[in-house]
């Protein structure tokens, strides 16, 4: 499902965009009119990353803004509450959970996917559920035809991205580089050619995250990615400039795609 | 998540790594497969601990205490005789051979009162790796004579500002450092905890620790214990002296956890041995966690700063599930006497976090015959934790010698 | 003064006792010859600092120093490692044997840097003993924290006011006390000065050092050291390894003492490798001194307070006057460089006390041949120094963290 | 000699007394006053004691006075020539240096007996020079017929009671108690036992020392002992109430005597 929807987009327009926030950072109020300004550009996807105390994979404005977020009395249930919320007001846009594998384990992995499905979000991406503990998950997720988004990176041996292309569902989230979110990536030859290999091995349309920052990264990735990830950048933004100037900049962005 | 799967004991532990780590951990792995199945490692790590720490490290009769008790006859090991001050040596140097074995160039830790992080500083230094330790920012301030060694010892000491700015948040910096230098960097986890092979590997390493207890007890006791007394933070040092034990079922085992200010108040961090903790699955691994009823980790504490963490080892969520282990917790107060105690009657300073183990042998051993055995594993010393346990004493010559070190400072 | 008496070494030695200490003495030299013809001390020595402190002790082939040279291999004897953290354990708990055998109840020590006054209180509290420690004022101030864990020990340190508030003061004190106390009461000497038997007594207990680095040199590099170095503050570290090596020779012996500030300065504690000191007779022995024309002792001067001592053991005064052994001095300077480089390249902090060996060691290392092999004694860890060596470093944010830890506890 | 000297005193007084100064303390012209008022009391015997940076016999009170006396720079040669200057003063007197073993050692044995014959001295009290280093000492001692007073303590066995007294010249120094100087002993029936053991075992005259603080303990140590010594009490007592203040409370102790 979400594959056909991307595929759709893709009919007239060389690169998607993929935002990204933290729900309850720094409020829903402002999520709201972050996701508003999202929709007012354009966006086609948006990662709602349901806080976790311990986010290890994430870069420092992200796993700032997690902190905040809990600190400042963030419940799953609110977070799942607002996902119901904006599924029903912006049903132009696919929402993913982006969390970390044990808010829906405490959850409760089927009753969390059974929610998910009900409130209208289209699938999972969890940096810390690896291919070999996604057993249970996996059959969840088909069950309930939502997709769990695998991550390809440029650690992966031609085999495993083999491996991930036989499950993977929906997209695929490319790692450009190794590290964390947030952290400039040198969008290069190099990086092209990366790209140019996870098609290889996939089918489905590429996500490129981690580090894009504007304009000239964007314009790089049109023709090489399908699908650009804007995360870390939009916080930054959004703590400046505000929601308006969040609408801005991907007003601006999207103008040549 | 089937139980046969490697990594996992019974439910717990697994491997819930992000997939940029993914082939560090294919590689990690199977060089950890490969020094096990070579006696030659063992042997490199056996001679190394002996030459360079003091292994084997004796185990003390204790007959002051003994007598004072009038139960139990009470042996302890002396993992505080290690290099460094404590069986964190043991983990960090075996792990150090291996970063040899893997050509890798660099190594990171995490640490929280500084021990493990003084170690593999130490062990970098000794191996001349480039080293980087994660430390929580508040830690960082508190532990700062240990930051001092770390620092002379050529290691970089990163204050972590995250989060609650402690152990598990050093864990998740280090872990952020390596998904972006995972090729010349090795992960030194400090303890049995965190995703495959580290709970298995470091428990391994630790097992010098119990292997060396199984025979000295036979060789100057002339017989097993009756029981065997470790603290349990991450769970190491009890993994480590369990270890030699576990096919021997007339030996009971006890991990003492922190009861912190007392079980009651929430405000400890007994994973095990109170009702308090339920499953989760978070910094790569699945075990009992003390977590709010979303998931997200609670706010831990102990005086004891190597007990104070969410998470324990999946091996002993799974014996503590089985009854392989009984856990129990020893509080701040229980500690501080035990402490006491020892350094009175024997002449042995222990750290704060070992000093749990002796809190709960000293309830059980008056009521125990004089023909029990019960040894204990002392883990650390504690002469590096003055300022913890000097202000923990509420010692008013010591504070008034820092406010006149610090006036003498600032002149 | 014949040179055949009991107690002299050459010239130098002797029991310059107050009369109301002499059968006292009477007493303990007939059971300090007992303990020495009865093997089963000896065990019972051995089997108590094998179960309760950590012997033998390693040798560490230090190879990254060795390389870092380029010239002699350097091996190190790990009298760090020893329970509560240097070489003195090994004297006190032969003493405490002894004191055990006399069936006294208490014990007295001087101190200096508290080294030998914590080793004496552990001791006291193994055993039971009374325990009353004698430190100069001026040093109780210096070194808080080992007078928080003689206290803790159960031990009473009293702060001597006299004189220079330093080391001799406090051994003069432990004498006022002895001669009004001595029915009960043992003096533990803490180095190998003072009246006979305490040169020789002590010498015997630390030779537990020089007995099993021999064997372990020949067992584990198959030849003897080709130089052999240690720091010489009353001597007790240096004779304790000498004494495994007295019959080779081919084995040189190199005893280093404080430089200061350099010997040109004045402010140095060498008594034999400087030119400073005269044949005196002061806190009842005789030996080379550092005092002025009249023969009053002078001010001594070492970053070190373990070797601040304005005498120095008969025993090496003479080998000094025969030869035996080499003197040499190391200036605080060189001894910080040291002390940094062993951290840094080995991953073992030293005593400052015992960095003196290691800086002349790393002064001739280089220009010998790499088929030489040199043997230095490490004495004493240096973690317990952390207020001296921070200090030393001129570390601001170790200054910053006490500035701020005393504002906290003024609040 | 000084035997001889001893029992003519005797002759016509109950009880002798030692006093004892620190030469230099607090100053040499306070030391001159203070032999002017022993002088006066007409105390027989003097110890001047050489201060010695090392003073291991001494309690607190003399000790601290040695040291003062070093801090404000007295010299051994500013010591000996003052024992000059009073022996001439005051013939009457009984002059012995009490010192350590340190101070004639690095002067030079044979000169410093030499000299101290030559100035007028009786005699030396040397706390850490026992019996078995004291060969050397005790020939230069005879040569120049100057006494080495031996001490008797409690601790010492029949035997060495005997030993000492077989060298003992002059009189001997007899301790009531263990301990230091300047303690308060107990001056009761143990001690007369303790004194009249002492001396069974020698001819010579018994001085007492160790702890005499008044005329108490002067009338119990008449008839038991020879000689009374009054050491750190003088010490206080002059800086209490100065040399005047010495002068009157030995004449009231001398009164009875
Ligand atoms: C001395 C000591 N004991 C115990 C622990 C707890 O760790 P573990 O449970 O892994 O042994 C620590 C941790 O820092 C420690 O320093
Ligand atoms: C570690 C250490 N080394 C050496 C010394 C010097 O003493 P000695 O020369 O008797 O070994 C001391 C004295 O305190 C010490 O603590």
């Amino acid at each position: 499902m979400l594959e056909q929807t991307i595929r759709k987009h893709q009919e007239d327009k060389k690169l998607l965009l993929m935002t990204h926030l933290v729900l309850g950072y720094p409020s829903f109020d402002v999520n709201r009119a972050m996701i508003k300004a999202m929709a007012a550009a354009g966006v086609e996807l948006i990662e709602l990353q349901i806080p976790f105390s311990e986010p290890m994979a994430d870069g420092p404005t992200i796993m700032q803004a997690c902190c905040d977020s809990l600190d400042s009395g963030t419940k799953v249930s609110e977070c799942i509450a607002f996902a119901e919320e904006v599924c029903a007001e912006f049903p132009q846009i696919q929402f993913l959970f982006m969390t970390y594998l044990n808010i829906p384990y405490v959850y409760g992995l089927k009753a969390f996917v059974e929610k998910s499905k009900a409130i209208g979000i289209q699938g999972f991406i969890i940096p810390d559920l690896p291919l070999e503990e996604s057993e249970q998950w996996l059959e969840l997720c088909q069950e309930h035809q939502l997709s769990n988004i695998f991550i390809f990176t440029p650690t992966n041996s031609i085999e495993r991205l083999q491996q991930l292309a036989s499950v993977a569902d929906g997209f695929v989230y490319c790692v450009g580089r190794r590290g964390v979110t947030g952290k400039k990536t040198d969008f290069d030859q190099e990086l092209a050619e990366q790209i140019a290999l996870y098609r290889k091995h996939t089918k489905l349309p590429i996500a490129l995250g981690f580090g894009v920052q504007g304009k000239e990264d964007i314009e790089f990735l049109a023709g090489k990615a399908d699908i650009a990830v804007i995360g870390s950048k939009l916080i930054q933004l959004q703590e400046e400039v505000g929601a308006e100037g969040v609408e801005r900049f991907l007003k601006e962005i999207r103008a040549d795609l | 998540m089937s139980h046969q799967k490697q990594g996992y004991y019974g439910q717990f532990g697994g491997m819930f790594i992000p997939e940029i780590l993914k082939s560090t951990f294919d590689e990690l792995i199977s060089h950890y497969e490969e020094i096990r199945q070579d006696p030659t490692f063992w042997q490199e790590y056996e001679n190394l601990m002996s030459t360079y720490s003091c292994r084997p490290t004796p185990i003390t009769p204790a007959d002051n205490l003994s007598q004072y008790f009038g139960g139990a006859q009470i042996y302890i090991k002396r993992e505080d005789l290690n290099h460094t001050g404590a069986h964190k040596a043991n983990n960090v140097m075996g792990q150090g051979l291996l970063v040899k074995r893997m050509k890798k160039t660099r190594v990171i830790a995490e640490t929280g009162a500084g021990q493990h992080g003084v170690a593999t500083a130490t062990m970098a230094a000794k191996f001349g790796f480039d080293c980087t330790i994660y430390m929580g920012a508040e830690d960082v301030e508190r532990q700062r004579p240990n930051v001092f060694w770390m620092e002379k010892l050529g290691a970089e000491v990163i204050p972590v500002t995250d989060g609650t700015q402690t152990l598990k948040d050093a864990i998740n910096a280090a872990f952020r450092d390596w998904t972006g230098n995972m090729d010349t960097t090795h992960y030194v986890m400090g303890t049995v905890c965190g995703p495959h092979p580290f709970p298995e590997m470091v428990t391994w390493l630790q097992s010098i620790i119990g292997k060396e207890a199984r025979i000295q007890m036979l060789q100057a006791v002339g017989q097993l214990p009756d029981k065997i007394y470790a603290c349990v933070g991450g769970g190491s040092n009890a993994m480590g002296i369990f270890s030699g034990f576990l096919e021997d079922e007339s030996v009971e085992l006890i991990g003492v956890e922190a009861g912190g200010d007392g079980l009651q108040t929430g405000r400890h961090a007994a994973r095990l041995a109170s009702g308090d903790s339920t499953v989760g699955i978070c910094q790569g691994y699945k075990t009992r966690f003390l977590q709010d009823e979303d998931g997200q980790m609670r706010d831990t504490y102990s005086v004891a700063a190597g007990l104070d963490y969410v998470g324990v080892s999946p091996i002993l969520s799974h014996y503590h599930e089985t009854g392989k282990v009984r856990f129990e917790a020893a509080t701040d107060k229980e500690v501080m006497a035990a402490l006491e105690l020892l350094i009175r009657k024997e002449g042995i300073i222990p750290a704060l976090e070992s000093a749990h183990a002796l809190a709960q042998a000293f309830k059980e051993a008056p009521t125990l015959s004089k023909e029990t055995k019960i040894l204990i594993n002392l883990s650390g010393r504690g002469d590096k934790d003055i300022f913890t346990i000097a202000q923990a004493f509420d010692d008013q010559k010591w504070k008034e010698y820092i406010i006149q070190k610090g006036e003498q400072y600032n002149a």
